[in-house]
């Protein structure tokens, strides 16, 4: 992973605003796959801009909130940014592909390093994939509870969602209560696995 | 003559609604919730009254609210769209009591066809096909054997106490009836401690087909052809067609008869929707009467070349109906999709937020009846539909190809839609052939979500957007921490290092 | 068979073209200028070439660089759109030349049509009404009286070396000839040091009528009925309509008739409009061709069922046309709208700029056909036509409503727009009785630029919308004073002051 | 004018800053009407707001750029905000009307008590009324000019306007060049007129 690039450049990401006025790079997670994304030229649209082993001579341009138009070698590519309620979480559309891209940041990488991988991925925690209104809390702290237990109940748009946890262990922390209005990508539940 | 309507709903429906009385030139009322005083329709309403909370039992469900804000504004009918109180029989009442017109059927015909049991026993009664079956228990192998017969090959045989798939099973074969029989029966008795089953028609290949009728008050009735459904996920509807790929022409009279018959078995007015379930060889039964306008009416309004809406209120007026059954007749092809704010790729959770940008699909043959706007956050009270994209073209395939084209040129930023979903629906072998029933998402899942080949480049195409859109923020970041305090002091603010 | 192609041209247009060509699965590039990397023809085009700085003479108008562009993406066909290139015969030679195949007529057809006098010949050969008249120059009295009787009062006599309204007499009354006729020639004389003048037929209250045309390589030809353009200020059309409210059947099977004469006799292929203009008694004669797609053709799409576009690409393609002249009808009644942005109220003039927010107009019956969007600057460079609204009803009364209802719901906040003044032509009695000419506009100023009465309230609520949108312009700038800089500094900056 | 306003909130426009935290006022012409404007109060979008001598009480929201949604009376009504490349000047759309709206700051009510009115009024001075492109200048400063006599020759959208003096006078100062791209309400040209 990034062969050709810049000295400097590469692994110090918590620091890059001080090497910014050299070339401004970031880790991005796609679908799994992580890259190294260096702008290494910027005149208007048009950006000299290197993803990994590749460099791309591009015209992008911003028409819209979250609109990018991109014409690559004569082709001309539409692209929609999706927020995804946390900062460094986008869905990104290409027409037919939906991809899930991250931001890698230096508190990223090191919770990562920690905890060896997101803990929602574990789901022992329970993250609000919308917003919604907290219908039920059928657990309490402290309890012990099976896998495929029922957590959290809430509901969005005439559709209720019950959230399982995925191992057995037992609750932690709930941060939200019943009938509460609650954001996307907010904590509700979190429960320590039992010892395997 | 209706004066002033109100319109007791919300979203695209309120507005399509309003759309067509403006045309009339008859002035419009909105009601809105706490949630929704940005919303389309009170915009577009000529006057719009706040009737309470966000949740949908406190305000478009709470009759007394709306009656209150239709005295108030001094309408002397009320549209109830669909959904909400547009098949309450006692809103229907009321309504009549208070000396405003209920711009839809009767209080009776509403309770009539909204109960199952009595609904099928009119349909039986007015020779109107239904799902055949017994609804007696059946304790006995001979009786069971001959009311099988009767039906006929393959049978449901369900526990009369039963739910969840529980003593359950199909039957293809004459000879498995005895061991189906038996082990229904046994899993029953374990289950709910009752041993007792009934026979249904099993619709192996099964199509969902409606026909929209419309019916004066001087009993005059006729039907405005069918509206194939069967594109489905979760029981709920996102692709609708018309003409159905399915039927005959014959059959389509048949059926289309048989809807007549039916709203004349219930002295109905207004405009309604015949459902039926037909299968591969067109053998087909009624499910139920929708006694309100449906979400995909459009489709007909194209084809046929009716505006049910303004039909409705004409109806509502006393009207006879300005054309009999020979004057209508199906001309090309229209398909609707639904957009919903939801996420295919994650069971289609809702997801609602904030729209940012929309780029709308324009053009010949594109018709597109929706009510969000750049800035508008979708509450997350009520329907996650946004919109529908109603497309017409001479013929089938240029109609799915107008689809195609119109889902390439619709872009919404902010929330996730189901419409790059839907423009793999247009590409999928089984949906242009024609050859589909209500399966085919479940069965076509493979394609519908496989990710499109583009040379890996559409990766690092996206990869360089999500670079230029964060890297923007960040930059938007820095200079809002530039301009409020020294630049060094940023580096010790944990809230601001979160983002980088 | 066509595999690609290049859309010679920019806007709505640009866009339209690639819809079509996008549904029957044929690629399309985009060119553009400096001006234009932002527009949506650029957006919209599965390839896009840069093709020089923002005057049209060095972009769009330059067949160089637009066929540099055409043999860089391997483009086989070019469609040229209107305006810009459309009707440049060299252009069309240049494809030829280059192996591109140009969708539209030949060279010859272009340069026939092109030259008035040349097409005027023809059409006289071809039978096709002419405007009488001769451009024999008159000088004696009574050869004057002779050709006017010929031609019928009322006549226009100008002066052959004329312009700008000198040397002109409109004649009404036989006894006016003579005294006309001297004042025109002496008036020629000290204008332009020539007293030669000659007779034209003056039409009094004139109709723009023209047919949309198709023909194909095989020498088949075929007419889509009429366009009613009268509505028109400065010489251009604002809104057309059809079917014309002034023609009866038999007058338009006869101008058909004339209109496919006219496309036979100079061997025409590709799409093409015959312009006529008709008095009230449905006298007509033949105006001009245009050689090309026309800004109203959506209206004829719409009536008869046809996607022209389409058609086109099949005619370059060597098809023969799909129909013949009995296939097609006229099915309701449609309209259109050209939004321009402009100021109505300071005598049109243009108003570019950038769009800051659109509601558009949708719902049953209407169609947009437009290329801005939220966040783009119109340039100064180009026509100022931002999109083109047109509708379908069954009839024209529920036409004229519907446009109303359109016209009502498109809201566009950032440049000033035609759309209150056409949504006030919808309200004339002129408009809805079909009885209008070209002078409409002039003829109805008063009640199209009339303030509409609003019970001085409007007026109020209008203050209170500046009010609101001052006061939070005057908040932000205090807010990002606030944080950049002690409060009390802001007094002293004469700039800030300047906005309080 | 301004008959039942508060204490200190009528005449002194030019410290209104001063007195915001008791009532936010402007004055404002609308179509050659001056109207005192002056916020009573204000709870969320419900607003009550005196229009000269009318007390509203009004539902008013902002519902996108420039899109007002007002609810009077039960009556709902939309305005759109058209601006005019000046900060203090717009066109405000209801439906049917169309109003020109200027904001009345101190620094205008000084010059208009100056030059007594608008001088682009008096056909002085021309300023563009839309962005362009400057075609011709056929004019020099100190060139004698008479009433009617062109004096740039605009382009923009393919239209050309020309601007020409209303009055007999010399030109005074031309502030733009052939060939030039130029924002809408720039100053132009300015011409002297002649001693009457």
């Amino acid at each position: 992973m990034a062969v050709n690039l810049p000295p400097a450049a590469g692994k110090t990401r918590n620091a890059w605003l001080i090497f910014k006025l050299i070339y401004m790079a970031l880790e991005i997670n796609i679908d799994g796959r992580t890259a190294q994304v260096t702008e290494l030229k910027r005149d208007g649209n048009l950006l000299t801009i290197q993803v990994d082993d590749e460099i791309y001579e591009i015209d992008a341009l911003k028409v819209g909130e979250g609109i990018y138009s991109m014409i690559y070698k004569g082709k001309s590519y539409n692209i929609e940014m999706i927020d995804n309620g946390s900062p460094r979480h986008y869905t990104v559309n290409s027409f037919y592909n939906s991809y899930q891209v991250e931001v890698i940041d230096a508190q990223t990488r090191y919770r990562q390093s920690r905890s060896k991988g997101d803990s929602s991925d574990t789901g022992n925690t329970i993250v609000s994939p919308m917003p919604g209104k907290v219908v039920r809390i059928p657990v309490k702290v402290g309890e012990a509870v099976e896998a495929g237990q029922t957590l959290i109940i809430v509901s969005a748009m005439k559709m209720e969602s019950e959230f399982k946890a995925r191992t057995a262990g037992t609750v932690k922390s709930i941060h939200a209560a019943e009938g509460d209005t609650i954001d996307a990508n907010k904590v509700l539940v979190v429960v320590e696995p039992a010892a395997e | 003559m209706i004066k002033k309507v109100l319109v007791a709903n919300r979203g695209e429906i309120a507005v399509r609604i309003m759309r067509s009385c403006r045309e009339m030139g008859i002035p419009t009322v909105a009601v809105f919730s706490d949630a929704d005083r940005s919303s389309m329709h009170v915009r577009y309403a000529d006057e719009a009254y706040h009737i309470g909370p966000a949740p949908s039992i406190e305000s478009y469900l709470n009759i007394d609210k709306i009656i209150e804000a239709a005295k108030k504004s001094r309408a002397d009918a009320i549209h109830p769209g669909y959904g909400f109180l547009s098949e309450n029989a006692s809103f229907s009442e009321r309504c009549k009591k208070e000396g405003i017109e209920f711009i839809g059927p009767n209080p009776d015909a509403i309770r009539q066809m909204g109960d199952k049991i009595t609904a099928r026993k009119t349909m039986i009664a007015a020779g109107v096909p239904v799902v055949p079956g017994t609804v007696d228990k059946i304790t006995d192998y001979a009786e069971a054997l001959k009311t099988i017969r009767e039906i006929g090959l393959p049978v449901m045989i369900k526990a009369s106490a039963g739910g969840g798939g529980k003593g359950m099973r199909l039957v293809k074969r004459e000879e498995d009836i005895e061991s189906s029989l038996r082990g229904a029966r046994s899993e029953a008795k374990t289950a709910f401690g009752d041993d007792s089953v009934y026979v249904e028609k099993y619709i192996e290949s099964p199509h969902h087909i409606e026909f929209q009728i419309l019916a004066d008050k001087h009993g005059n009735a006729i039907h405005l052809f069918e509206r194939e459904c069967s594109v489905q996920r979760r029981h709920q509807k996102v692709i609708e067609e018309t003409p159905s790929p399915l039927l005959t022409p014959a059959v389509r009279a048949e059926m289309g008869a048989h809807a007549v018959a039916a709203a004349k078995a219930c002295n109905y007015h207004g405009a309604g929707t015949i459902e039926f379930i037909a299968d591969d060889n067109q053998n087909y039964y009624f499910l139920e009467m929708n006694t309100r306008l449906q979400v995909e009416h459009p489709i007909t309004e194209r084809v046929v070349g009716v505006d049910l809406v303004k039909e409705m209120i004409n109806i509502a007026n006393g009207f006879e109906l300005p054309f009999r059954q020979e004057d209508l007749k199906q001309s090309g092809h229209a398909i609707e999709c639904r957009i919903y704010a939801e996420d295919p790729d994650n069971n289609f959770m809702p997801s609602p937020g904030t729209i940012r940008h929309i780029s709308e699909p324009l053009g010949l043959g594109v018709r597109h009846d929706g009510y969000v706007y750049e800035g508008y956050t979708i509450p997350i009270y009520y329907d996650p539909m946004i919109s529908k994209l109603i497309v017409w073209a001479k013929n089938r395939d240029e109609a799915i190809r107008r689809m195609g084209r119109a889902l390439h040129e619709y872009k919404i930023t902010g929330v996730k839609t189901s419409i790059p979903f839907l423009a793999r629906i247009m590409e999928a072998e089984a949906f242009k052939s024609g050859k589909y029933n209500t399966h085919f998402i479940e069965e076509n899942k493979e394609f519908l979500f496989a990710p499109h080949d583009c040379d890996g480049i559409c990766e690092d195409i996206a990869l360089i957007a999500a670079f230029l859109e964060h890297s923007s923020k960040l930059e938007k970041i820095k200079s809002t921490d530039n301009g409020s305090k020294p630049a060094a002091s940023r580096w010790k603010d944990p809230q601001r290092v979160a983002y980088i």
